[in-house]
């Protein structure tokens, strides 16, 4: 029925070690398990926690996300008085600008914010594959008496030396946090989520803006923990929780699907993840295929050996190809009696007959999109 | 506002279809699932779209509410306009009491007022009852150039099975000269599709004569043909010569979906010029198992299959467990196929449940068919031609 | 996929609606204009759409097309959502024959299959019939506060108009604990509303039941209410203290446009939290001419006014001759008024065409009406209370 | 039925003589005639030309061009199969780019030209307003055998001294084009649309880029008629254009609106004019409301006096105030016993009691949007 909550999606993260995927298209573009962008994952979050009114704050390269996104149609987000609301970076005479972090973002995005009627706010960062149900959030957020109740997870999987933001908590509450630690010392981190009120949100913002501290909402979560003036909440993601930044981490991402339990997770069949459609026929397996342990999406054509891998829409693995450990982004083609093993391939690139493309299990291979090999 | 359509299509999808047996019990026809992701209604309702007609009426009477609620807002085939789009039209009450669709021309008859709203110069008539993909604008070219009142589109059809079907005798230019509906000694082989060209003046005053004849069965087909054949008005013959399948019966719609799996389909479907839209449910990618075996075979989104898939057209969001054998079968979406069980030569409707063990089918004989949300008890057997369902 | 939705809308919109005479002799009664730029059915899908009601489905025998035209897609409400939406839903052939809707409770028995697609908790059933603003989830929220089978929306009515209602009398807590059809000696005045909240499986269970009936007329006042308190299920009431005006006739529908014109007018129309949504037909800012008059009135877009227009209702794309005058009136959509016409106390339908010098309606007495599309010849003289149509 | 042309609307043009009315806003976006856009127009000619796959290159300030187009669902350009596609600039790691005229335009558009499958391409401005049926210029293209056709008026309401581009025509050739002279030598203007062959466009602009050509279209139009290589038709615009290139032409062309004939011409039946919907109510005249020569857009509440004028939706006039020869935007509220005349007034200006603002008739004064005075 009628929600509380407006959801809005940043989607400036720049993260280098996403090498070429990123060339082209920002993270919350990147193709997902088979027929995917990451951001369907959050939209669906949204969705299913009953948000009608999104907004996602565009940066660099957002031709792809835009594409993606169209009209909101796909997610029932096309309506007159919800939907999505695409946010692009402000160009005016005077500013030729991309942010410099969430908080000049939301800076820039006040008219969404104050125009907006719900009385609460969720913010996501994009870069992070988890469910949760922002409806559980936010009545913790309400029975805790917080101000502001961060998102974070125990799972191991995300941390990382020197990266990421980690949480003390103490009885549902946040008492300290780290940025960037050599070595984390807390178990909880920071699933880059946060409900807060509106109203409060566009004063913090306001006055955090005035004060100069225009880099990101770091400084203005870490400010508001150490001021100990606001009550800060702290509510546990179930379930596993993905971090992409880097290729490694979107490459076992991806992998991780391959398992039964974790994609039941992910898919429920109360909560389906939209995401925008192609119209293509289911996919043909011919002749001599011979397929495991594998997500194919529609519209693939497999003649050959597939094993450990995920096949996004279109792709077309001749007789004789061998694909092993291997993502293979849309309209991909592997040729008669080529080989592939631990490789990414992104969109439309052709690996010719008998070429071989064998990289170490530990180090998966970027192949850029267009390229023919 | 005044609006001017060239060409409105209707769409006749009211057929109970009872040859497809318990496949229709809870469905119109037009709602039955082909060829893992489509439903029959798919391919006309595409054709229009990628003909640029983006006007549909769609004539319906039997089961309604499952096809009303596919179709929907129509936004899978971009005929969710503000100027069109796509209508259900069921019979409707006329003051004080209503009236079936007594015939094909009925249905249209008691309809005119809908398409008169468009203003448009041509109709189309369609059915829904053919896997079949059609330039719809070519025919209508043809009806423009020969200034036609009414084109039929025929395709060739073998001799042999020619008195089986409507025939149009042409003089050498197209025009039609004869209409024989199943000629015991037939004098040429254009079967009528049922597809036509009306010109709207044209249909609107044979429709409303016609109506006015009580001895009339209100038929194309058997009245309006040879009425307007007989007035003189220029009657021509469109040719189609692509794939075309009648999947009436059992057999056919198994037929049909079987084609899809020869190494060269008769019709593609993979064509990116000429989409078949659907509407999509939102399924992940299918999961090929660690220990599963698929071979030549469709499978569709959602699938997960853990036993041996073969020769088989798999729909969205069918499970295959372990140990379980399909073979030359189409599994409906939402199927469910149990351990161990066995499905040959089989029709598996939507959402049944094949329990563990159970053997449904046989390597030869007719298709047998499980009706959709049935539970079938482990072990259970269903020999070849036999229906089990609700 | 497995669908679970909160609250999904049954709205009746099956009536002729005689009293409103020629007004709805080729349109459903929801679809008759009313306020310039709305049709009755926009009051209550606008109120669905904010409400966050997303699934409705709009019950109809009577001259649907319109109707099915109107709402097309749905999208002017919000309403052309995949997973739910708006779906017009006449009655349908089950097998080999078809019944027509018998009563308002049959009309939903025979579309429970509808809503059980749906797997609502709740079912929220309204008429087409009445103009008015209303949160339905507050009215949901209360339903589910008091773990009620049922929730009647009522409004007070003055206690010398109470005879004429079903009322609902309810004890302090506002538990309903009898339900009268227009007595003679009114116990409360809480008239029903004919909207009501039902919890899903028992609105299911007593249909279901009532079917059985053979003596059952099938109506929610007669017979469902009725047994439901019987059965000693939890009925509440829930007040509604807005404007709500029924348009059942041609005095209420006139009365309800006027009430429109007043300074301030008792149903705010201008509310940009609770808009309410129109099909948009896509006409120029009006014009006021030089030589023009206009006061007190409502004028929408497309509109031309070159004559004199007082205290009226002008709907899109009216033109009003030079030395016209319009006065106490409604004129509905593309109506045009000829030169030195006068309309006085009248209802003029869409697309009628009003000749030079005609007269239409007195000062004083009953409401004047032109029917749709009708053409009034020039000098011609319709008197108070007379209808003129096709 | 199915259509071989393609539609592409630029909107960089730059107009510094428009002063307030596009400091955020650009050109197209400018609101006209009491509920339109001026990109409506020629959305409007697409549309009615059966053009069904539109692109619509955006330049700076299209925050509000974007929010006004939505989904395109307004002009049913909302499907999968066309519709409308939104070319925001390009910006990559490489460029934060603002196109450097049409040609540069058309050149960092490629894809979209390429991707396209009808066999012509319509290129228009987005500055001009007119009507006109591109079949009808298409058939006189293909008729007159041309290599591309420019679109052209003879009437002398868009001429201007020292700009502008005017034409030669003999023959419904063009044999010499003059860009902005001291004073125009043909009587021929140039409405700023073209039609071509697609390829032909792609393989053009590939040269031009190739040879360095890189500031707008102006060149490379001028090169092919001075080259003699190409045939160059004209097509003759039925019916009035208006030029919007300054305050004075943007005023004059709404006041044109006033004019019976002249708004029959645009507004027709069986062509529509779509644009963004927002659900008013219809006008009300309250009280002593005495109101002639104008046009009103839905959702106005008018209780005073307003003469020869402009209101688009959600304009409120009290009792008392006093509006003649002016133009006022969206939720401007004319305050009790203000008076204005001859002024532009933007969105959401507010006049407060008693205020008079009153500027000549020939120079009409533009109040910016949000302001209270």
């Amino acid at each position: 029925m009628k929600q509380n909550i407006v959801g809005l999606i940043y989607t400036g993260e720049r993260v280098d070690e996403l090498q070429e995927l990123t060339r082209y298209r920002n993270t919350a573009a990147l193709p997902m398990v088979g027929r995917y962008r990451l951001i369907d994952f959050t939209l669906a979050n949204m969705i299913h926690s009953g948000i009608k009114n999104i907004g996602i704050i565009m940066q660099k390269n957002y031709h792809s996300l835009m594409d993606h996104l169209g009209s909101g149609r796909e997610w029932n987000l096309h309506g007159k008085r919800s939907g999505l609301t695409i946010l692009p970076p402000f160009m005016s005479r005077e500013n030729v600008g991309v942010y410099d972090g969430l908080l000049d973002a939301l800076h820039n995005n006040m008219n969404f914010m104050r125009r907006s009627v719900e009385r609460n706010i969720v913010v996501t960062d994009s870069n992070v594959l988890y469910q949760v149900d922002f409806r559980d959030m936010m009545n913790h957020h309400l029975d805790n008496k917080a101000d502001i109740t961060l998102l974070y997870t125990k799972d191991r999987n995300v941390r990382r030396n020197a990266r990421g933001r980690y949480l003390q908590v103490e009885k549902d509450q946040v008492t300290k946090l780290e940025i960037d630690p050599t070595i984390p010392h807390f178990e909880n981190t920071y699933v880059g989520a946060f409900i807060i009120r509106r109203e409060l949100l566009i004063d913090l913002v306001d006055r955090a803006v005035a004060s100069g501290q225009h880099h990101s909402s770091r400084e203005m979560i870490a400010q508001m923990v150490s001021e100990r003036i606001y009550r800060i909440g702290a509510f546990e993601c179930p379930g596993r929780v993905w971090m992409i930044d880097s290729v490694e981490s979107y490459y076992q991402c991806n992998m991780d699907f391959l398992n039964d339990k974790l994609r039941a997770q992910a898919f429920r069949d109360d909560k389906p993840v939209w995401t925008k459609l192609r119209d293509e026929m289911p996919a043909r397996y011919m002749g001599d295929s011979l397929v495991t342990n594998t997500l194919v999406a529609d519209g693939c054509l497999i003649e050959g050996t597939v094993e450990n891998s995920i096949l996004f829409r279109g792709v077309v693995v001749k007789p004789g190809a061998v694909i092993r450990n291997s993502i293979i982004m849309q309209d991909a083609v592997i040729s008669r009696n080529a080989e592939v093993e631990n490789c990414i391939l992104d969109k439309q690139t052709t690996l010719r007959e008998d070429v071989r493309l064998i990289a170490p299990r530990s180090y998966p291979l970027v192949v850029p999109k267009n390229l023919t090999i | 506002m005044q609006q001017h359509k060239t060409c409105v299509a209707m769409l006749l999808a009211g057929g109970q279809g009872s040859r497809l047996g318990i496949l229709t019990r809870h469905v119109a026809k037009p709602a039955v699932p082909y060829g893992g992701k489509y439903r029959i209604i798919d391919f006309p309702l595409s054709n229009c779209a990628n003909s640029g007609i983006d006007t549909v009426g769609v004539l319906t009477q039997y089961k309604p509410m499952e096809l009303n609620s596919y179709i929907g807002s129509g936004a899978p085939w971009d005929l969710d306009i503000s100027t069109g789009g796509v209508f259900v039209l069921p019979p409707y009450s006329k003051g004080e009491e209503g009236e079936w669709y007594k015939g094909t021309a009925n249905a249209i008859y008691q309809n005119l007022a809908f398409i008169e709203q468009f203003n448009p110069k041509y109709v189309l008539i369609l059915s829904g009852d053919h896997i079949y993909k059609c330039d719809y604008a070519e025919m209508l070219a043809h009806h423009i150039k020969h200034e036609a009142a009414l084109t039929v589109a025929v395709r060739q059809v073998p001799w042999e099975d020619a008195s089986r079907f409507g025939l149009m005798n042409t003089d050498e230019d197209g025009r039609i000269i004869e209409f024989e509906e199943k000629p015991k000694n037939p004098k040429s082989n254009n079967a009528s599709m049922g597809v036509y060209v009306f010109t709207w003046e044209k249909l609107r005053d044979y429709l409303t004569s016609d109506e006015r004849d009580p001895k009339s069965q209100n038929d194309f087909g058997k009245n309006i043909i040879p009425t307007m054949l007989n007035a003189g008005e220029r009657l021509v013959a469109w040719n189609f010569n692509g794939y075309w399948k009648d999947v009436g019966t059992i057999e056919s719609l198994w037929d049909a979906n079987m084609d899809l799996l020869s190494p060269t389909p008769p019709i593609n479907l993979h064509d990116r010029k000429w989409r078949i839209y659907a509407r999509n449910v939102g399924e992940p990618p299918h999961f090929a198992s660690p220990k599963g075996v698929i071979q030549n075979s469709l499978v569709t989104e959602g699938c997960e299959v853990y036993g041996k898939v073969v020769h088989s057209v798999l729909s969205a969001d069918v499970k295959v467990a372990e140990g379980a054998v399909v073979e030359d079968a189409v599994i409906m979406p939402h199927a469910k196929i149990g351990k161990n069980a066995v499905i040959r030569r089989a029709i598996i409707a939507e959402n049944a449940e094949i329990g563990e063990g159970a053997v449904i089918g046989e390597e030869t004989g007719d298709i047998a068919v499980v009706g959709s949300n049935t539970i079938v008890a482990p072990g259970y057997v269903l020999k070849a031609g036999e229906q089990l369902g609700e």
